[in-house]
């Protein structure tokens, strides 16, 4: 176990950063805005590479990448203050459609592999907050098929769906299904977010599904999802990471060529101490991303997931005083949408609002420490 | 303090009545919000609080003020605040209004002061440039006299609703002698003069708050200069020491109290309010006492500027301290919320989340993000900082 | 309701500033340490000038000076880095002393207004933090008068009290008795806090007293109680905020002289940054303080609970941070009991440990709150 | 990183074995509360690590030293610390034998290195001064030349330990010409020299930790001089690359982790153990959090160390933020213990808290005391943040 790239994750690093510059240096510079990369272009290039599913097991298209490349590929999009859609369109869907058996299943995962983002979850209710263990969507057996009424809220890149993973009550348990978002009696509706990525919510009436519509049965759907936003919060620490990366090294330039009252920013000890104090707490979350990434590599223990929930509980923090403290260290200029350091804001707040605020990572934390002692 | 307690109550209960009489729940419910009324809206409830008399209580009473003393301008602000009135024409009411009387010549009073306070015009204001923002004074827009005009050249920036007004009260060099400060004037202008043109400037949240306008050979004669050639520095420095009570802007902190206390008995952690929540509880009362420590140390400010007619560098500690802890409050509203602060204000246009999430949600993440910019502008915490130490610490 | 000092409390000020620094200057320097006044001296030099008891009420040997004269006092003795005894020996049994109607009673507050300390509070119990409304200690019924059982802990100025305030459960209430130390069955074991004070610990078997020695029933034991440990923390917070002016002033003072690096300390922006905070804060506990007082001298009302709690859960954290920085600031000479500047940090630690935490007094203050907005 | 997991799992095993046969309960039951064992039990514990031939690993092989790659090496601190070995004999094992082994000639490692080993001589340190802390470099005790003799006047401060030592190495000024830094020479020192007297320095709570030494024409052979003369900034600066993983001092907030967790089962907040309440074991996650990543952080460096033979700057961030671990854990220790936090550790030494509070309360406060002073030796906060400027961020 190393903390240090692979040859691999430095090929893979390259690869991004190269892609992600260029796709920024063309893209057209409109409203005044920063250059971003068009989110469609980015995802189809990075899929030609092959990195954009490098992660994913050998079955569902990808090439077995594993924890330490979708490290390098969530940190490597972080660097770019732009939606890509990693989290919602790739890791979500991609976990689970890659665990199950069912042949739509893998043809899904692998066009998710090159880059497409086909498949939305939909896990989230509303006033539930980040507990999807019991849903009030629910799922009767109908037929031979199933019957599911219920609403959903907060679904990330399920404005533009093709088909939806939906979680529903069934029984006692937690049951997973594959609805195509045309489904009489599904109605999406899409609303931006603060960072300007479109979501939707879901109000399902009276959907009728075949039999071969459930991914995950009530034994398995709980299961699943842990698994799956365990590794959504994995790779958005990862992004984070990036994020806080990238912000710290634009603020710093900034703060050694922008000059006031006579010299430049940089010769202000009290605001040199801040960055120091920033470069710290980047390198502690530097730290603990790796440290997770190296647990998950080893397979998916309690002490797996309690180092991805410290690794979140960190970003979520360090995300929020990197950004806050970037914009501000840049002054009048840091709060434009042109200058784009404002993004990593947005960004931080739509991960943490999306999959846990810190205080939640931390009871999660907490528990599977516990649960790890107790086993040992 | 030479008001009675029981004057005092009367008082706010006239100002709570004159709201109760004129204020359209919509306005209220939208100042809640932190989200502008609107043009129309403004000038609407601008024209009552004129015809009450309360259009502009601090200006001279000949200029439609109300004669009121220190301490009833600083009520009257506080229950407006707490009504949910909104914030109208600051530009107008607060700072050109009480600079022309100060510095203005009889003409410009005349002229500009009753279209100000009935926002026949709406002004904004023209100080920054990009090269000078906290180190105002390096600021480097040239007017030039031409017979009975400046010929004025040059950039301002950071202009806020510059979008919405029609006139720019603004500073320019006319001398590069002597010290920075020295060579400044302060100029009126119509922004419908030729050789003006703007650029939107959209901030990092998307909305268009900023603004920067170019001058290009631009005349604004000579008789809208306010005060003395190169006095411009002392006047846009003279502001109302009143004005600086509210550093603190405590009454904003306090409308967002009210919203963080409305979403603790909606929103539940677990299966109980939040305001059942032994964490939250704690974040609360965290929030409530250092509001309450705040608006204590706004009344001792008041005092003493009631004793002594100024209160000094004590003004930062105030802006330092109020802007802390507004943002604080912003924090604790979207950490509330949780995943309902994800939609941007624009998703309340359609109905995606109808009945789904708080309607208190609206607007709240946008307003933690406007709220970054206060630390900056208007000296920023690291200026405050320096002016603690220099004089009120020696160090 | 005034924030600036009246006459009186100046008055009271400059007394205070003469009476402690002429006591600090002939302390006897002993074993390296910087000259503190004793004790006993000190009390009855500020008894003697009618301070010590001023904000007692006449009928108990005061001259009514009321909280604002309480907090002046206490502010005044913060600033001096020594042990003064005020609120164990003064403030708690003053307060309880003052509300009886008992001779004895009334005797022995005449003899705290002259800097006496003849009573302690013992009140706190094993493990029960600072909850005192429900003492393991039970008084029961014994033919005319009582008999008690239980143990006390932590009874500030307990090691050299002659009697002691004793709470106990009686029925389904809290009752308060006077006890002379030497009654048969109290056993009194001394023991120094952290800041060199000394307190005590007492067992209680079968002590047995006559019914005049209850000073108040079960219907009121609680609430006298209650309103005891409030102006307890008042006094506190007041104590903190001098305790905090006195250490930042020579703070400030000693990064004007002392040099580093060929340059003064105060030249350094980081240090005058957090000088400007530390000062910032203290001026929030001033205002709250002040506020605290000024609903207190209105009565003892829900506000004034609310207040005092607030300016007490301020002062916690304020006084544990000027203190810290205090020391910090001072590099390694701030870490000696020569230089002082450490018995900041001992005392605010003291009594926060003793009379509750920031979150104790933060749940308080919220609790009053609550109860405010209902009444109203 | 050559090392298996199961060779390393091993390795772990053997020490815990030698522990269990070798460590004194009450001598565990001191280092866990942070106190000091004793000398008389430091030299027992040490004799029996010299038997073992773990007397000083990091050491060479001729003088009693393991052959330890640093992967080892840091193993064995690290469980050494978790089993709650005493730190013992640090200035011997960790400063002045290893300086001596690389600057010392024959003759002193000769006489010098068995007798640090045994704690034959119990050593301390002797850099600050007065006026030299932080800037150590202006230090101004001076050696002046006399025959085989140097003459040393000045004074030596923040000795720590210096009460229970025979013996300093010191840096003296040498010569005033040139920078500062190349004036200074390494001194081996016999405290019962004549002219050297001592002070004690008392800790702000009250313990002796610090002294302060005069040296009034002291004669200190020229032989006892390591190294060439004005060649002794060089030598002091030359610590162990290893030693430096240990500047995040992770083992300590180890065990102080574990003596928070026990407390948390012991005391109660309300009517429930500490470790079920919602608020407290959101701090408790907060600290074991810290802790995870400081060690990872550790194990980054080491593998830095391994991979490139230094860790370079990287030690200042280990060091700005171990010591910040430890300090909250300290605070949220005196926390827990709330009103059980008052007594301080003299008070143990009678029974009138017998069975009325627990006896990881014993130290606490005074730990916590304690661990301000890190922040502020071996380079305070402030130094290290400008390493990280300056060295790092390059700003």
């Amino acid at each position: 176990m190393r903390f240090a790239a692979s040859e691999d994750e430095v090929m893979v690093e390259d690869m991004l950063d190269r892609v992600l510059s260029a796709a920024r240096d063309s893209a057209p510079r409109i409203d005044g805005q920063a250059p971003r990369p068009a989110p469609e272009e980015l995802r189809s290039k990075l899929g030609d590479l092959g990195v954009w599913g490098a992660w994913l097991p050998d079955s569902a298209g990808g090439s077995d990448g594993g924890p330490r490349l979708l490290m390098t590929l969530a940190r490597g999009l972080g660097r770019v203050p732009a939606h890509h859609g990693l989290i919602g369109g790739c890791v979500l869907p991609g976990v689970l459609l890659a665990r199950s058996r069912g042949a739509e299943a893998a043809a899904l995962a692998r066009r998710i592999a090159t880059g497409a983002m086909p498949v939305a979850l939909a896990a989230m209710e509303p006033g539930a907050r980040w507990d999807m263990s019991a849903p009030q969507t629910r799922a009767e057996r109908d037929g031979d098929g199933y019957r599911l009424n219920g609403t959903k809220i907060h679904v990330a890149e399920g404005a533009t769906a093709e088909t939806f993973i939906l979680s529903a009550g069934e029984g006692e348990g937690v049951s997973l299904f594959l609805v195509p978002a045309g489904t009489p009696g599904l109605t999406v509706a899409a609303y931006p977010a603060t960072d300007g990525s479109q979501w939707a919510s879901l109000r399902i009436s009276d959907v009728t599904l075949p039999a071969t519509a459930r991914l995950a049965g009530p034994g398995e759907g709980a299961a699943w999802l842990e698994q799956a936003f365990t590794l959504a919060a994995f790779a958005a620490a990862s992004e984070i990471l990036g994020s806080c990366e990238a912000a710290l090294r634009q603020t710093v330039e900034y703060l050694g060529t922008r000059e006031q009252f006579g010299k430049a920013l940089a010769a202000n000890q009290a605001l040199q101490f801040r960055a120091a104090d920033l470069h710290t707490d980047i390198e502690m979350l530097r730290s603990q991303v790796l440290g997770a990434a190296n647990a998950l590599s080893q397979g998916y223990s309690l002490r797996a997931r309690s180092d991805v929930a410290a690794a979140m509980a960190m970003a979520v923090q360090t995300g929020d005083l990197v950004a806050r403290e970037a914009i501000h260290l840049h002054g009048a200029i840091g709060m434009t949408r042109e200058l784009g350091i404002g993004y990593h804001l947005l960004r931080a707040d739509v991960l943490s609002r999306w999959l846990g605020s810190a205080e939640h990572f931390r009871a999660t934390f907490l528990r599977a420490a516990e649960e790890e002692e107790e086993a040992a | 303090m030479n008001m009675q307690m029981s004057s005092e109550a009367a008082f706010r209960a006239e100002i709570a009545e004159f709201c109760k009489q004129n204020l359209d729940p919509e306005m209220r419910r939208l100042s809640d919000l932190g989200l502008s009324v609107g043009q129309d809206m403004a000038k609407d409830w601008q024209q009552r609080l004129v015809a009450r008399g309360w259009g502009a209580p601090a200006w001279d009473a000949q200029w439609g003020g109300a004669g009121w003393d220190m301490r009833k301008l600083f009520i009257f602000e506080e229950e407006m605040a707490a009504h949910g009135a909104p914030q109208v024409a600051t530009f107008n009411i607060k700072m050109i209004g009480p600079i022309l009387q100060a510095h203005g010549d009889a003409a410009q009073q005349a002229h500009f002061l009753p279209r100000a306070l009935r926002m026949d015009d709406v002004w904004c204001q023209g100080y920054s440039e990009p090269g000078a923002g906290s180190d105002l004074a390096s600021l480097q827009t040239r007017a030039e006299r031409d017979g009975d005009d400046y010929i004025v050249n040059g950039t301002k920036i950071w202009t806020s609703g510059g979008h919405l007004a029609d006139h720019m009260f603004c500073l320019v060099r006319t001398s590069r002698e002597g010290r920075r400060q020295g060579g400044i004037s302060f100029l009126l202008t119509d922004l419908a003069t030729p050789g003006i043109t703007r650029r939107p400037i959209r901030h990092f949240y998307g909305a268009h708050v900023f603004n920067q306008f170019f001058f290009d050979n631009v005349r604004v004669p000579v008789a809208n200069r306010v005060g003395q050639e190169n006095a411009g520095w002392g006047i846009a420095k003279s502001l109302l020491e009143h004005e600086r009570l509210f550093s603190a802007r405590h009454t904003e902190a306090r409308r967002k109290l009210g919203r963080l206390t409305r979403l603790s008995r909606e929103v539940k952690i677990g299966n109980r309010p939040a305001i059942e929540d032994a964490q939250f509880r704690d974040d609360l009362a965290k929030r409530m006492i250092e509001l309450r420590a705040l608006e204590n140390a706004t009344m001792r400010a008041l005092e003493r500027l009631v004793d002594d007619g100024g209160i000094g560098p004590y003004a930062s500690v105030l802006k330092l301290r109020g802007i802390e802890v507004n943002q604080r409050l912003d924090r604790a509203i979207v950490q509330l919320l949780g995943p309902d602060a994800l939609p941007a204000e624009a998703a309340w246009e359609g109905d995606a989340l109808d009945g789904l999430i708080p309607d208190e949600a609206r607007n709240a993440a946008e307003s933690r993000y406007w709220w970054r910019g206060p630390a900056i502008a208007g000296g920023s915490q690291e200026v405050q900082r320096t002016i603690i130490t220099k004089h009120i610490l020696n160090l």
